[in-house]
């Protein structure tokens, strides 16, 4: 192996006292991809700024060397020269990481502004030969548009494009295609291999340990500020030595047969081996038929979201509806909870008709329909506690039995001192179960789940999916679960449909969507969602 | 004149000045003082001044700052740091009432817009609107020059002044929190209008309004006290401190103290009402971000 | 495009209207009769024979609807009337002094935008108690008034200093102490809106991404921050401009300097209906320009806004 | 102003140039040699005039602008004499009900206009016409009944009864001579530039800004008392409206301006010392400022509430005080500086128990909480409505102690400052006890408008000058025979008699003579102040620099 580009040599960073990351080493050559992996708080995108100098805490090691640079003892000006010169960095979002304001091109002119001696006139070009360079079409033109005018996959790029102008020896991308779509998170994917290929060092920071697995040749695994394991991707993933390590890919829910646990605490042989999945075969709960919904839009014709969708819940049995951003996913989840009118197409709730009839008529049956989101703090009125919360949620003549509202709580394992706090002070995972608790309130029958864990950690994650399970085989609930993972869907579904621009193109059991797609789309779909490929499950 | 508040940051992200529950910072200790010193002026004047703010004894008229007279002495020989402290009670008076009527009034227009049907809402903007083009000050001087000059009436001509201001920070408001998801999800859990409005609506809409007071009391009283400048206001011989600035700036050049003392209380309180509804107002974005 | 500013311009339309009725009827109810103010205000010994001259002469006479209408169809067609106590056409008038207040207000609102720029920018980039007195300075500014401070200036800077004319002169030097005057109080309210948008926008990603780049710190300010920053200052200046001109009016009389915010005060003692309206109007119909303005350079500084 | 360093005076000799070149001014000539030619900026605080031909209306403003370039057919000199101005000379009928004037023969307006006897009776007919809404000239000649010329430089007046003020009232500017062609112009555009005969000639009006006056060259009709002859010194006067009184000295202490009107009393006080600012005293004919007791409605109709509120009334202090001894007490209801001025100190010494007495002698015996007397249920309520225009913040101030004083005794005074419109309407409306009016006429006949019942009656617009509400029929008398009787020394006795009426009868607080200052820059020469209603004139006036 070459020379090393990147030592870190027991690195630590504290801020105001607190130490957060604590004598982490790792090495990093070029033409070599390391990655990071690590859940929130893991301490894994500070040691990448401290890279940068950019931390804003107190870095301090026995060594921090960048080629022939000492980052140590590096001073204002060179860690001028040494960012965006020698190293880029690639944030997770293009659409906050590049200046709204400003055309993409101006951002990728400002590294070569600043980092080389080219005229205006051979930087115009510069930046158009980078950005071709990482894949974009049309750049000449494109250069000229802002971030919000370039689809989620093109600014991506041109955000790699603005740090890898002035040609750095070494990449830094901290959660680079978390905010994509599954097809385009493959491209540019591909795009950061074939970088590393051409014998950039590529730093990668990630919690998706599939994403890891496509990319990098060596693992790091983060938690609490420390290296807790560490080897090629190999050793590290299909032998994990470190208990955490090894709870950390069992929680991932992708190629995790239907029904069985994925939280650590299954691994300890408790045989609450839920049953194999009912076969879909429960009484049809809610049925909508011909949906169909489009919006106006200023000077263009009206955006058709959802054209003509049929779908049927069953009790006890779950619907994924899986689709790319964009798809009319959501749209569809909100003509079911009849937030929305359909422009045609009914829905059925429990035989009955729910979509077109006056909204005090069906306030009376929303009782039996419940919802939880992506982001549950949005879901809470911000100055009501999680038992004002519970209380307002439960039927009138429930609300004041003591008994049903710890008896909620338990159902969703959290525990009554939670009553009194805001959910302001609460984790992602409890928030997210005191939203479940509150769906389950006033005993539904129906829970439409939109994104339910997609902002949580995998581990949390693990643990909110076990819990839905577990509700809807005590309760026979029927479940939508609406997702743009892929594995998380099939995990969760007995039967899936795939949603691409408002209709739904495949619809059948979980298991024959995945092995044998039959839509061209799907197919497309299942091959660029990274798979960890464990083996057996251990 | 209050300014609307802004649309929200543009990043969303926590406002660095004041974490919740955070000790006070210089500012806040600074200006809470000068607030309680201000409401025990108003509520037991005697307790500071014992003086008597009408006492006159022209022989000893513009007198400088001295130890018997820490303000000096006005052109009637009375004691100004009696009149200030006097007048705190006064000017507090005129800017809380005045703060109240334009609140009052803007959360009628403001509701009533928000919540009422598509005309009521169109109605009251266009109403707001008009207000709100028209100079501050020429709605308060064509009420004056109606009603006539005194306390009550440059009181209501503040309050009616400030009014469009609130009246559109409130509609604002109460469209973001209809909008909002657990207005969303009261509608999914089969909540009736009325408990929504009632449970979500108001008392969320309602609650940054005391922020804007805090901020509206300060105006209030700067612009009360321009109007009675303009000899509009206050009718002597009361002590309050735009009528004290107004009488003493002929004498500005042999008594600069008639001028510069009421001047730094008015500036005193605003600066300090101000101050701590912006914080109060950070501390309360930090609840709800 | 278009239909945006046929639907600003039609608003404002709108606005004009709803004044002039408002001031129409409002005056009315002002005690004191109006053919006084025009027989060279109360007191004069006027003969009743003048009197009903007058009030033939300018219809005070018909039925106030009449009145009204007539009223109306005069501004419609942008005849603004004779002013009673100063006895010229109402917009030769205003067209004299609206230039004064104009540069007046203009001029003081750049100076209360680059007074605030630099306060914000000091605010954010100052050590902790410099960021506390910088924010000190904005509170008490935006808590002055405008009569205190026009003394408190003449007193620093022409009675004691006699670096500055008193009184509103011909030429630049006499535009210091008025403009100063506004711009300060003002001043304190931008800030503080531009600093709270300045850490935020310093605090984003794509500053980190900038920085990243190699950027250094005034780069990032002045490339990327303070051009965020403004952008909910530039919507506030629709409103300022507002508060501005009622500002005018006690700076006007103060510096002794000719505009319509003192006209205004004049008129609305000598119950000069005419011109009250016609200053309203005027102000009224500046204010919508200046909002549509404010409007147009939101949406040229935040491309965004386009879309929606 | 810095002065002049003294090596420099010594060389001087007749160095004026080199002094100019030094750049310092401050030199002060050796000769009293006038420099013709530069521009005298006059800075004046009273309200800008609605109309700039003091025949409409008629008030002070307009005097102090039109005495620059319209003239009287009769002036004054210091002891109160009348000169010739542009009447040579007159003569009285022996019955007093005509008068005969003989005007100069080589005047001619600065429109071309020649002065002719026919142009004077258009002057006086135009005061009387009700469209131009006169009212002191429209007073002033209110005995005037006919008019013939009897050649072309002789005009015979008839009145309807004898008047020994009409030569006071023709050497008021209020009944200047304009010229009759610009009369026929209309009074919107007359209002605009007037045409006089004066020593300036109006050129541009800017409202709210200034009036520009330049000189006229052919200017041939100064009056007897004037200092030089042929055109004036000044080349144009800028005259500007300042109405904020401390920016107006400021601006005089920095040489922005040459001259101000209404110092503040703290700005007259410093001038007066040996500064670089000099103060030219020229106090007002006609009444002396006081405050008028409403005798027309209770409790001011018993003579014994208003001694008891005059001997209540504490003011020498005040006055001392706020006017930082500028200003004497005055005991007379006329000007000291009119002949006839009666003074009675003695029925105006301060003694509250005389007043406490002559209240519980009229039966406001009891005391309510606040310490105010009360009788059968009414408090003893004074409504004071004050014209914030008029009254100058001291004497505003000097009220406030007045009512602090009064309430001593137990009357409670109410002080309404109003804007001109909202006072003019509450002394219409009779809603007054007390109030202060000045009112500026030459010559005692002042007091025949002020006290004479006949003047009771409003005008059409509603004003009326009798505030006091004085109707009595013995002081009436003694007032229409003093106007009418050409014996001077009787006529002083009648309004020596009428003015003890009133001041015994304490219908009247005197207060202090009409204030009339003016402070000029240190190179300001040659102003002075028109003996008749104390305007000042510049056409002696010349700038040393």
């Amino acid at each position: 192996m070459t020379a090393p580009l990147l030592t870190v040599d027991r690195l630590s960073v504290a801020f105001s006292g607190v130490t957060v990351v604590r004598d982490v080493s790792f090495e990093v050559s070029p033409g070599e991809c390391l990655a990071i992996v690590g859940e929130s708080g893991s301490g894994k995108s500070v040691t990448a700024r401290s890279l940068l100098g950019l931390t804003g805490g107190r870095v301090s090691a026995e060594g921090l060397r960048l080629g022939e640079h000492d980052l140590l003892s590096a001073g204002p000006k060179q860690w001028r020269s040494i960012r965006g010169g020698e190293v880029g960095l690639v944030l997770q979002d293009a659409l906050v990481s590049l200046d709204p304001l400003r055309p993409v091109g101006r951002e990728i002119d400002d590294t070569l502004r600043l980092h080389t001696s080219l005229s205006p006139a051979e930087r115009r070009d510069r930046v158009i030969e980078v950005l071709e360079s990482v894949g974009m079409p049309d750049a000449a033109s494109r250069a000229l548009q802002r971030a919000g005018e370039l689809s989620g996959g093109l600014r991506q790029r041109a955000l790699i494009a603005s740090a890898i102008a002035a040609s750095p020896h070494l990449i830094i991308a901290d959660e680079p295609t978390t905010a994509l779509d599954a097809t385009v998170q493959s491209q540019v994917l591909r795009l950061l291999a074939q970088l590393r290929a051409d014998g950039t060092a590529l730093l990668l920071i990630s919690h998706d340990l599939a994403v890891v697995r496509e990319v990098a040749d060596r693992i790091v695994v983060m938690r609490d500020g420390e290296i807790v394991e560490a080897g090629s991707v190999g050793e590290v993933l299909d032998a994990p030595r470190h208990e955490y390590t090894r709870a950390l890919i069992r929680s991932v829910p992708s190629g995790v047969p239907r029904g069985m646990p994925l939280a650590a605490s299954a691994d300890a042989g408790s045989t609450r081996n839920t049953a194999p999945p009912a076969p879909s075969t429960g009484p049809i709960v809610l049925e909508a038929r011909g949906l169909s919904k489009s919006f106006p839009r200023r000077h263009q014709a009206p955006l058709l979201a959802v054209d003509d969708v049929s779908i049927s819940l069953r009790r006890g049995s779950t619907l994924g509806l899986v689709g790319e951003s964009g798809s009319g996913k959501t749209t569809v989840a909100r003509m079911l909870l009849g937030l929305v009118t359909p422009d045609d197409g009914t829905v059925d709730l429990d035989g009955a008709r729910f979509s077109d009839i006056p909204e005090r008529q069906r306030r009376r049956r929303r009782r039996m329909l419940g919802a939880i989101y992506q982001d549950p703090l949005s879901s809470f009125d911000p100055r009501h506690t999680v038992q004002r919360i519970l209380r307002d949620a439960l039927d009138p003549k429930e609300a004041n039995a003591p008994r049903r509202l710890t008896e909620l709580l338990d159902s969703v394992g959290l525990p009554s001192s939670v009553l009194a706090r805001r959910p302001l002070h609460l984790s992602g995972g409890q928030r997210q179960r005191v939203a479940i608790a509150r769906a389950l309130a006033p005993r539904p029958e129906v829970l439409v789940c939109d994104e339910p864990v997609s902002a949580l950690d995998v581990s949390v994650q693990a643990q909110v999916l076990d819990l839905l399970d577990e509700l809807q085989g005590e309760h026979g609930l029927a479940y939508l679960f609406i997702s743009h993972d892929l594995g998380v869907v099939q995990h969760m579904s007995d039967r899936i449909a795939v949603m691409r621009a408002g209709t739904i193109v495949e619809e059948g059991d979980a298991t024959t969507v995945f092995t044998s797609p039959q839509h061209e789309y799907t197919r497309q779909l299942v091959a660029s969602t990274p798979r960890l490929e464990r083996n057996q499950r251990s | 004149m209050t300014a609307p508040e802004t649309a929200g940051t543009a990043y969303g992200t926590a406002h660095v000045a004041a974490r919740p529950g955070a000790r006070l910072t210089a500012g806040e200790v600074i200006s809470l003082a000068v607030i309680l010193l201000l409401a025990a002026a108003a509520l037991v004047p005697q307790l500071l001044a014992p003086g008597d703010p009408l006492a006159i004894s022209p022989t000893e008229a513009f007198q400088a700052p001295s130890w018997q007279h820490p303000f000096g002495t006005d052109e009637s020989g009375r004691d100004v740091y009696t009149r200030v402290v006097h007048g705190a009670g006064q000017s507090l008076l005129i800017g809380l009432a005045a703060t109240a009527i334009g609140i009052g009034l803007a959360l009628v227009l403001g509701t009533l817009g928000a919540v009422g049907g598509r005309a009521l809402d169109f109605a009251t903007t266009r109403i707001n609107e008009v207000l709100f083009a028209l100079p501050g000050l020429l709605l308060a001087l064509v009420f004056i020059a109606i009603v006539g000059p005194g306390v009550t009436t440059t009181t209501i001509a503040v309050g009616l002044s400030t009014a469009p201001g609130y009246a559109r920070i409130i509609r604002s408001r109460i469209l973001a929190v209809r909008r909002s998801g657990y207005v969303e999800a009261a509608v999914v859990l089969g909540h009736g209008p009325l408990t929504i409005l009632g449970r979500h609506i108001l008392p969320n809409a309602v609650a940054p309004v005391f922020v804007l007071a805090t901020l509206g009391v300060g105006q209030a009283i700067v612009w009360a006290s321009s109007l009675s400048y303009l000899g509009l206001g206050v009718v002597p011989p009361a002590a309050e401190w735009g009528a004290m600035l107004s009488a003493g700036r002929p004498y500005i050049s042999v008594a600069w103290w008639l001028t510069v003392f009421p001047g730094l209380a008015i500036v005193a309180t605003a600066a300090s009402a101000t101050a701590l509804g912006r914080s109060l107002q950070s501390r309360t974005r930090q609840e709800q971000s | 495009m278009l239909r945006w500013v046929a639907a600003k311009v039609a608003g404002g339309a709108f606005v004009l209207w709803a004044i002039a009725t408002l001031i129409f009827f409002g005056l009315r109810l002002i005690p004191g009769d109006p053919a006084q103010a025009l027989l060279g205000g109360p007191g004069s010994q006027a003969s009743e024979e003048a009197l009903a001259l007058v009030r033939r002469e300018h219809g005070l006479d018909l039925p106030l609807a009449e009145q009204y209408l007539l009223a109306m169809g005069r501004l419609a067609t942008g005849d603004l009337g004779t002013s009673y106590s100063l006895r010229q056409d109402v917009l030769t008038l205003i067209g004299e002094q609206f230039w004064g207040t104009l540069l007046l207000t203009v001029l003081s609102l750049a100076t209360a935008w680059a007074i605030a720029l630099l306060l914000a920018t000091w605010a954010t980039r100052g050590s902790r108690s410099g960021r506390a007195v910088a924010s000190g300075l904005e509170v008490v500014a935006s808590a002055v008034p405008h009569f205190w401070l026009a003394s408190m200036l003449i007193l620093l800077f022409s009675s004691l200093l006699g670096l500055l004319p008193p009184v509103s002169v011909e030429g630049p030097s006499g535009l210091v102490l008025p403009v100063l005057t506004l711009a300060l109080p003002l001043a304190g309210f931008l800030a503080q809106v531009m600093r709270e948008s300045l850490a935020d926008a310093l605090e984003s990603p794509f500053v980190l991404s900038a920085r990243a780049r190699g950027e250094s710190e005034t780069g990032v300010r002045w490339r990327h921050a303070i051009r965020h920053a403004s952008l909910p200052a530039i919507s506030l200046s629709g409103w300022a401009f507002g508060s501005l001109i009622s500002g005018a009016v006690v700076v006007e009389t103060v510096f002794a300097r000719p505009g319509l915010g003192r006209s205004l005060l004049n008129a609305v003692t000598a119950r000069d209906i005419p011109m009250v309206t016609g200053i309203a109007l005027v102000s009224a119909l500046a204010f919508v320009l200046v909002t549509i303005a404010t409007d147009a350079i939101d949406r040229v500084a935040d491309p965004r806004l386009r879309r929606a | 102003m810095r002065r002049a360093p003294r090596t420099l005076t010594v060389i001087g000799g007749s160095a004026l140039t080199l002094s100019l070149l030094a750049g310092c001014a401050a030199a002060a000539p050796t000769s009293e040699e006038p420099v013709a030619g530069g521009t005298l900026i006059y800075a004046t605080g009273d309200a800008e005039p609605s109309c700039l031909d003091p025949h409409v209306g008629g008030n002070y403003p307009q005097a102090l602008l039109a005495t620059q370039y319209i003239e009287s057919l009769v002036s004054k000199n210091a002891d109160g004499d009348i000169l010739p101005w542009l009447a040579e000379s007159w003569k009285e009928s022996d019955d007093g009900l005509s008068w005969e004037f003989t005007l100069r023969d080589d005047v001619s307006f600065t429109d071309g206009t020649p002065l002719t006897a026919d142009a004077v009776a258009a002057n006086i007919a135009h005061l009387k016409d009700p469209q131009t809404a006169s009212s002191t000239g429209y007073l002033a000649v209110g005995k005037i009944e006919s008019m013939t010329s009897v050649d072309e430089h002789t005009l015979r007046i008839d009145l309807s009864a004898p008047d020994s003020a009409l030569l006071d009232s023709f050497s008021m500017p209020w009944v200047g001579i304009q010229s009759p062609t610009a009369l026929e112009r209309g009074q919107d555009v007359n209002c605009e530039s007037p045409v006089g005969t004066g020593p300036f000639i109006v050129e541009e009006w800017t409202r709210q800004q200034g009036v520009r006056l330049v000189r006229n060259e052919d200017y041939n009709s100064w009056p007897g008392d004037a200092a030089h002859e042929g055109p004036a010194w000044l080349e144009a006067i800028d005259w500007r409206f300042i109405p904020d009184a401390a920016t107006r000295y400021a601006a005089l202490q920095s040489g922005e301006v040459d001259v101000i009107d209404n110092p503040q009393p703290n700005s007259l006080a410093a001038a007066t010392e040996d500064g670089p600012i000099t103060a030219i005293a020229a106090p007002r004919p006609g009444a002396s400022n006081r405050i008028e007791l409403n005798a027309g409605k209770a409790p001011f109709d018993d003579e014994r509430v208003r001694e008891a509120f005059i001997r209540a009334a504490e003011v020498n202090d005040g006055i001392e005080g706020l006017f930082f001894g500028t200003v004497a007490r005055s005991y007379s209801v006329l000007s000291s500086v009119e002949a006839e001025s009666l003074s009675t100190p003695e029925y105006f010494d301060v003694d509250l128990d005389a007043a406490n007495a002559l209240l519980d002698a009229a039966g406001w015996t009891q005391r309510d909480a606040d310490g105010y007397r009360v009788k059968d249920g009414q408090r003893l309520v004074l409504e004071f409505p004050v014209s914030t225009n008029q009254s100058v913040p001291a004497e505003q101030s000097l009220f406030e102690q007045i009512q602090a004083t009064t309430k001593q005794a137990g009357f409670q005074v109410i002080l309404e400052p109003l804007d001109l419109s909202s006072w003019y309407g509450a002394l219409a409306a009779h809603e007054y006890n007390l109030v202060s009016a000045p009112y500026t006429k030459v010559g005692p006949d002042v007091l025949r408008i002020l006290y004479h019942s006949d003047s009771t009656v409003p005008a059409p617009s509603g004003y009326f000058a009798n505030l006091a509400q004085l109707k009595d029929p013995k002081l009436d008398a003694l007032l229409t025979q003093a106007s009418e009787t050409t014996d001077a020394t009787l006529r002083a006795e009648l309004y020596e008699e009428a003015q003890d009426i009133v001041l015994s009868g304490y219908h009247v607080l005197p207060l202090y003579d009409q204030q009339n200052h003016y402070l000029h820059g240190e190179d300001v020469e040659g102003m002075r102040a028109l003996p008749t209603v104390s305007t000042p004139t510049f056409f002696d006036a010349w700038l040393a620099r």
